[in-house]
């Protein structure tokens, strides 16, 4: 059992760490998807195979498909590779490090283990559903609401007052990219747009 | 209120009456004419009350009348009114008397002004008779402090009568400051007699060191508005306003305010020996000092001036030696001669259409009435015995040698001696000798002129034997004795004359004229004073003006501009980048919880 | 597997996290990583609810709903910004600037 | 005449409501119905005057709503000594003022706008009993100021010298903008002076009413009023020009139009020293005490120190701003004698001051509006083409170097001998010097313009004063004269007022 934590554990750090260091977009999203199976899998070894199991589905399921479309319609021309730049990399990394050394700090330092009682009755997916459906109906609800809300907001947002639609944009952005490609042939403009 | 204070009360009033008139009603002044008659009725009404005041006034009765004029808490604080006595009844007459001759004077002599000018011109004269007499007839300190200011103010006005003419206005502006300075003097004595006493009554009884105080801050008042020695600047200069006006205000009653400030307030001046010694001396130089200056004048006017300003010094130094009567029997018979010689000079200054003597010459053929008067003043003045300047200023030279050391005595003998050598200078530069080119069609003035000459000179010759009358009314021993004193005062007088008659007679210069007058070109006083407005106060005003604009203001101005640039750095720190916001949100948690952590 | 190793890999995964908040320069990789720190989150009431009881799992639940709307909104800005600026780099909107 | 105190305040509100009606284009109705305004207002203050019963004193003619009763807050309306003669002081200047400023053309129907309601602030103060309705009415007094000196005001140049040069960079220092913007901000620097004192009085009171009556009888402890009443003083002393606070009114008065700063030099400055007085000594007696000799020397400061700066001036406006902020320190000085004869010289002078500043800053608008320069240089003999001119002049000048016969002499007179008394008897020496060298500026600026030879060129054609601003000289002048040969019409309220005011003081001083 331990070795299973012990992989899914490392597993999930590495994918993690991917996410925020890969190069291309589109690599940094599988690497969060890998990384979100990785929790799914902790979550089943803690006994929430519920959450295991909603994770897997919004989670790899939605979310990251959702990501790969944002990261797919906001490209113009850098072609599959998506770079992603970064900036205050070593400012960013100072304070991350500080952060984590805080935290390590105050888990380790806390001694949660002294005292650790096994706890007496497991927390089942029966009990979970009970407490979310009659405890907490009123929250369920509101959530429901807010996802809703979220949902319209979002294609509100994103809509386009021009009539035209995202994929003509693509087309025309391709379009003048390759008129560009035939004038400069041997124009350097990869990747990086003159900024 | 018995009739004797509505008597007074109406010679104060009525002049009052006559200027409001003429203020408020614009076309009344305008036409000229019809104020000046309204101004000159009033004087008459006035010198109708004073004369009649004069003829029921028994001696030593003091009769008073307070009207409460602030009231504080249930008390009177200062109160206005009327205060009949020997002294401000004849005061009030000779005041009244020289100025009704004045204006009838002016009648003629300021024909040729505009129709406006004419009346502003009555309107200020009527009303120096009401401040001249508020001030004579005033109860308390206050209320002859009111009158002195808005005496000095009409003095201003009137020095400034002829405005378009910048040296008029500066000369004003000058007698003003130099008075307002020295008044300064008299609202401390006033505080310093409140604090003491609750109240401005000059029979107040104080110790002698607040006497003095009080005494010498009056004195200082007095230095300025009676031209005594260091503040004596302003009244040469004040010859710039018209010629009845220097007749009427600076020689005959204004410059005498100080003087009868000083008979008025004697129970004080009493109680402070101190002053007195002071009073003596000032009085004393500023009357061998004033002397020595007239013998050098080329302008008549400048020279009369001088002259009052020597006579002053005579009456101050009488006071000084503590004869109160002494100072105001001359002050008496000077206002009236004073007058006389000033009126004088108008008429032949209004002939000859020029101030300077060497335009004058031989004016006794064109116009002998006025030569007469003029001469009868001049003599009075040079203490001819028989004439009233005789008795009056040998009175006062007895007085002093009883009292004073015989340094001021000297001082006021060789004082006599320059009087008469230099009205003899007059007299021979301007009426005896051969005829300058102006002088030539000179002709003797006008009736109106001419009858207060006469009038004046009535005085002039007779007021001497009066003095018995006076002495006994205002309560001091007055006796005419042949002492020493006055044998040696006429004799320096007549021997003053014939060697005016005998140097000027032959065109000669007087012997040590050149050293006078290189003294009187460098006038020191003079440029000393300016030398204070202009370096001093201006210099230090205009300090002020550069520390507040630029120092208090520019701190105020240095706070905004501080503000505005600190608000400008910080907007720097908006970059609009998120990243930014970003890591100030996660390094402020990490902060927070570090200080959670430490604490 | 006891707490302090799952609480340990949720600041692990927290702290990563940050470090992605904080470097990128694309939108949506700001997104991802603002994905991470939220599931670091849920690991920790998750490990809590198992070691110690309590609602935690109850709580992910809601969590991984506001999440998702979290991200729906995110997208939706991404695609304004693209729109706008034909690049998704954030440095370049710094319209409000002061 | 019941309410006759809200009419007085509420009168020059309607009118200005009623101007919001009118177009802009009906120039006669605007300026009519601002003149009803003030005339009801200024007929208003006169029968305040006449039926005030002297013998009795106190607060007389009470008013009283409940505004905010659960905070203790109620419009409560009631004139004492020092109210009415201020009231007088208001109407009479609000009437020459609107009649002053006639010819105003731009935005003429804005400009008496904001006017009247000022002036219905000052008003408001000047008879409000609730600490509270009388900052609101405070600061209604004070803010039309921004826009009625940065729109209507005149602007001229300052050169840049001295230490502060720097600050010339931000802003056009001399500007009217500039004028207007320093003047509302340090006066409102000094109202939340104010408001910090004000609430720390009505905490200790009890929280439970403003009413100044309430707020009188509660025995405030030493520290308390050791830290309200300096908070009071500054805070209204920067409306009474207090030295170092000062720099606001040379600016403020030199930029503003006529009436502006006829109304702000005659009247508002008043409020302050009113502020200081009425506020700040009566509610804290002991540190008023205390603080005396502070007030004091600030103030001889403030009386030589304006008339040097005055003495140094070249502008004709500065001349007059400063000597205002010269003869507000007399004001001040009187305050702090806290002797009765100090303090009826005080708001004496309060009322003398007001006038005397009034007509100095009418005849001023005149001048400038015929000879289109303030520089008194380049003015002279104007006294042959404007003889009225000159003569209302010569008499302000006269009542401000305190003549006596004019009503500066009676209120400056007043002032010296309560401080000769007082406690430091030494400051009457300064404050009679600064009288001397107030004779020396005004009369100084007055040979400049209207003495000397008759003007040529282009101020050969000026005119005298015509139709309506024949008002301000004539209705002032007499004042000036009025009060100063009978000070009793108006020295007997004011003296009433002290003596019960004064009476929670004199234990201490």
């Amino acid at each position: 059992m331990t070795l299973l934590f012990v992989l899914a554990l490392v597993v999930t750090a590495i994918a993690a760490v991917m996410v925020v260091a890969a190069k291309n977009l589109v690599r940094a999203v599988m690497a969060l998807a890998l990384m979100l199976l990785g929790t799914a899998v902790l979550y089943a070894l803690l006994e929430a195979p519920f959450l295991a199991g909603v994770q897997v589905l919004t989670y790899v399921g939605g979310v990251v498909t959702l990501m790969i479309f944002g990261v797919m319609v906001t490209r113009r021309h850098e072609g599959a590779n998506a770079p992603a730049e970064r900036i205050h990399g070593f400012r960013g990394l100072v304070v991350a490090a500080g952060m984590f050394a805080l935290l390590a700090w105050a888990v380790v330092a806390s001694d949660l283990e002294r005292g650790a009682t096994p706890i007496v009755k497991p927390e089942t997916t029966r009990s979970l559903a009970t407490a979310l459906l009659d405890d907490h109906l009123v929250a369920f609800e509101v959530v429901s609401l807010l996802l809703l809300a979220a949902l319209i907001g979002a294609v509100v947002l994103a809509r386009r007052r021009d009539g035209r639609d995202e994929g003509s944009a693509i087309l025309a952005a391709a379009s003048r990219e390759a008129i560009d490609a035939q004038q400069a042939p041997a124009g350097s403009a990869h990747g990086g747009d003159a900024r | 209120m018995s009739s004797l204070q509505s008597w007074a009360a109406l010679a104060v009033l009525v002049p009052l009456a006559a200027a409001l008139l003429c203020v408020v009603l614009p076309p009344l002044r305008r036409a000229g004419k019809p104020a000046a008659a309204l101004c000159i009725l009033a004087s008459l009404v006035a010198t109708a009350a004073s004369i009649y005041l004069l003829t029921q006034h028994e001696a030593g009765a003091v009769t008073r009348t307070e009207v409460p004029w602030i009231v504080l808490g249930g008390k009177a604080l200062a109160s206005i009114g009327v205060n009949v006595d020997g002294v401000s009844v004849v005061m009030l007459l000779v005041v009244c008397v020289v100025a009704l001759c004045v204006q009838v004077f002016s009648l003629a002599y300021m024909h040729d002004e505009t129709p406006s000018s004419y009346g502003r011109y009555f309107t200020l004269h009527a009303l120096f008779l009401f401040s001249m007499n508020t001030l004579v007839v005033a109860p308390n300190l206050l209320q002859l402090f009111a009158g002195w200011e808005l005496v000095g103010l009409t003095s201003y006005l009137l020095i400034g009568f002829w405005f378009h003419k910048p040296s008029a206005a500066r000369a004003s502006v000058k007698a003003f400051w130099m008075t307002k300075l020295a008044d300064m003097g008299f609202v401390f004595a006033l505080l310093a007699l409140f604090v003491a006493t609750r109240g401005f009554d000059w029979n107040a009884r104080l110790s002698t060191e607040t006497a003095t105080l009080v005494t010498a801050l009056l004195f200082l008042a007095v230095v300025g508005k009676s031209a005594q020695f260091p503040l004596h600047v302003w009244l040469p200069d004040a010859m710039e306003g018209p010629t009845p006006v220097s007749a009427l205000l600076h020689a005959a009653t204004m410059v005498a305010a100080g003087v009868f400030l000083i008979v008025r307030a004697d129970p004080l001046f009493a109680q402070a020996p101190a002053t007195c010694e002071v009073m003596l001396w000032v009085g004393s130089i500023t009357a061998l000092f004033a002397a020595c200056l007239a013998l050098v004048q080329s302008d008549i006017k400048k020279v009369l001036a001088y002259s009052t300003c020597s006579q002053l010094g005579y009456m101050v130094a009488a006071l000084g030696a503590g004869s109160a009567f002494a100072g105001f029997f001359h002050l008496g018979t000077h206002a009236f001669f004073k007058a006389l010689l000033f009126l004088g000079a108008g008429s032949v200054i209004h002939a000859v259409h020029s101030n300077e003597l060497a335009d004058m010459g031989g004016l006794r053929r064109k116009m002998p009435v006025t030569t007469l008067t003029f001469g009868i003043g001049a003599l009075s003045l040079a203490g001819v015995p028989g004439l009233a300047g005789f008795f009056s200023k040998d009175f006062v030279l007895a007085q002093l040698e009883g009292k004073a050391g015989w340094i001021p005595w000297t001082m006021l003998m060789a004082t006599s001696f320059l009087t008469a050598f230099y009205m003899g200078r007059v007299l021979i530069k301007a009426f005896g000798g051969a005829e300058s080119a102006k002088a030539h069609h000179a002709h003797e003035s006008g009736g109106a002129m001419l009858l207060p000459l006469v009038v004046l000179a009535v005085p002039a010759l007779a007021a001497g034997f009066l003095g018995g009358v006076l002495a006994e009314w205002s309560g001091a021993e007055y006796h005419v004795h042949l002492g020493l004193t006055p044998v040696v005062a006429s004799c320096l007088a007549i021997a003053g004359l014939l060697g005016a008659v005998m140097v000027f007679g032959r065109g000669r210069a007087a012997p040590f004229a050149g050293v006078l007058e290189s003294l009187d070109r460098a006038s020191a006083v003079d440029r000393t004073w300016s030398g204070l407005y202009r370096h001093v106060l201006l210099g230090v005003s205009a300090v002020a003006g550069f520390v507040d604009r630029y120092f208090v203001d520019g701190l105020i101005n240095a706070v905004g501009y501080t503000t505005i640039e600190s608000g400008a750095r910080v907007r720097r720190l908006q970059t609009g980048r998120i990243h930014d916001y970003a890591m100030a949100v996660v390094v402020g948690a990490l902060l927070i919880a570090l200080w959670g952590v430490l604490r | 597997m006891n707490l302090t190793h799952c609480l340990l890999l949720a600041s692990f995964l927290f702290c990563v996290g940050v470090y992605g908040l904080l470097t990128r320069r694309q939108a949506v990789a700001v997104l991802l990583a603002l994905e991470l720190m939220m599931n670091a989150a849920n690991l920790a009431f998750v490990a809590f609810a198992h070691f110690r009881g309590g609602p935690g799992q109850l709580f992910v639940v809601f969590a991984l709903a506001i999440t998702v709307a979290e991200v729906a909104i995110g997208l939706a800005l991404v695609m304004l910004l693209y729109r706008r600026h034909d690049d998704t780099a954030l440095d370049r909107a710094s319209e409000t600037q002061g | 005449m019941s309410h006759l105190l809200a009419w007085i305040v509420a009168a020059p509100a309607i009118a200005a409501a009623v101007l919001l009606v009118l177009p802009a284009s009906a120039r006669l109705p605007i300026r009519v119905v601002s003149l009803i305004g003030a005339v009801v207002a200024c007929a208003g203050s006169v029968l305040v005057a006449l039926t005030y019963d002297r013998v009795a004193g106190g607060m007389q003619m009470p008013d009283d709503w409940a505004l905010v009763p659960s905070l203790g807050i109620h419009l409560k309306l009631a004139v004492d000594g020092w109210g009415v003669a201020l009231l007088l002081l208001t109407g009479v200047i609000i009437v020459t003022g609107v009649l002053a400023s006639w010819g105003v053309e731009k935005r003429g129907k804005e400009f008496f706008l904001l006017l009247l309601v000022l002036v219905s602030g000052v008003f408001g103060v000047f008879v409000s009993q609730d600490l509270f309705v009388f900052f609101l009415f405070y600061e209604i007094a004070v803010l039309p100021m921004y826009l009625l000196i940065g729109i209507w005001g005149a602007s001229h140049d300052v050169p840049k010298r001295g230490p502060f040069g720097f600050a010339w960079k931000r802003f056009a220092v001399g500007g009217k903008e500039y004028a207007a913007m320093k003047l509302t901000l340090m006066l409102l620097v000094g109202s939340a002076a104010i408001l910090v004192a004000m609430f720390l009085l009505w905490k200790e009171a009890g929280g439970t009413s403003f009413d100044l009556a309430h707020l009188e009888q509660t025995k405030f402890s030493l520290a308390t009023q050791n830290w309200a009443f300096p908070l009071l003083w500054l805070g209204f002393g920067t409306l009474a020009g207090v030295f170092p606070f000062h720099t606001w009114s040379p600016d403020g008065h030199a930029s503003a139009p006529t009436a502006v700063s006829m109304l702000h030099a005659g009247v508002l400055m008043k409020l302050g020293a009113f502020g200081v007085m009425r506020v700040g000594m009566v509610l804290c007696p002991d540190a008023a005490a205390n603080w005396a000799w502070l007030v004091g020397g600030v103030a001889v400061i403030n009386v030589l120190y304006g008339a040097l700066c005055a003495a140094s001036q070249t502008d004709l406006k500065y001349i007059i701003a400063y000597s205002s902020v010269s003869h507000m320190g007399i004001v001040m000085l009187g305050a702090a004698t806290l002797t009765t004869t100090g303090w009826n010289g005080a708001v004496y002078q309060m009322f003398a001051h007001g006038i005397m500043t009034g007509l100095f800053f009418a005849l001023v608008g005149l001048v400038y509006e015929r000879a289109h320069t303030r520089a008194i240089a380049k003015m002279g003999g104007f006294g042959h083409v404007m003889p009225a001119v000159a003569c209302f002049f010569t008499l302000a000048c006269l009542s401000s170097l305190g003549l006596p016969g004019t009503a500066g002499f009676v209120a400056e007179f007043l002032v010296f001998l309560g401080a000769a008394e007082g406690a430091h008897s030494w400051w009457a020496v300064p404050a009679v010097i600064g009288a001397v060298v107030t004779a020396v500026y005004v009369l100084r600026a007055c040979k400049t313009i209207f003495w000397g030879p008759p003007p040529t060129g282009e101020f050969a054609h000026l005119t005298d004063a015509r139709s309506t601003e024949w008002a301000a000289p004539i209705v002032l002048g007499a004042a000036l004269i009025l009060f100063g040969f009978w000070p009793r019409f108006l020295l007997d309220f004011i003296d009433v007022a002290s003596h019960t005011f004064l009476a929670r003081i004199a234990p201490f001083s």
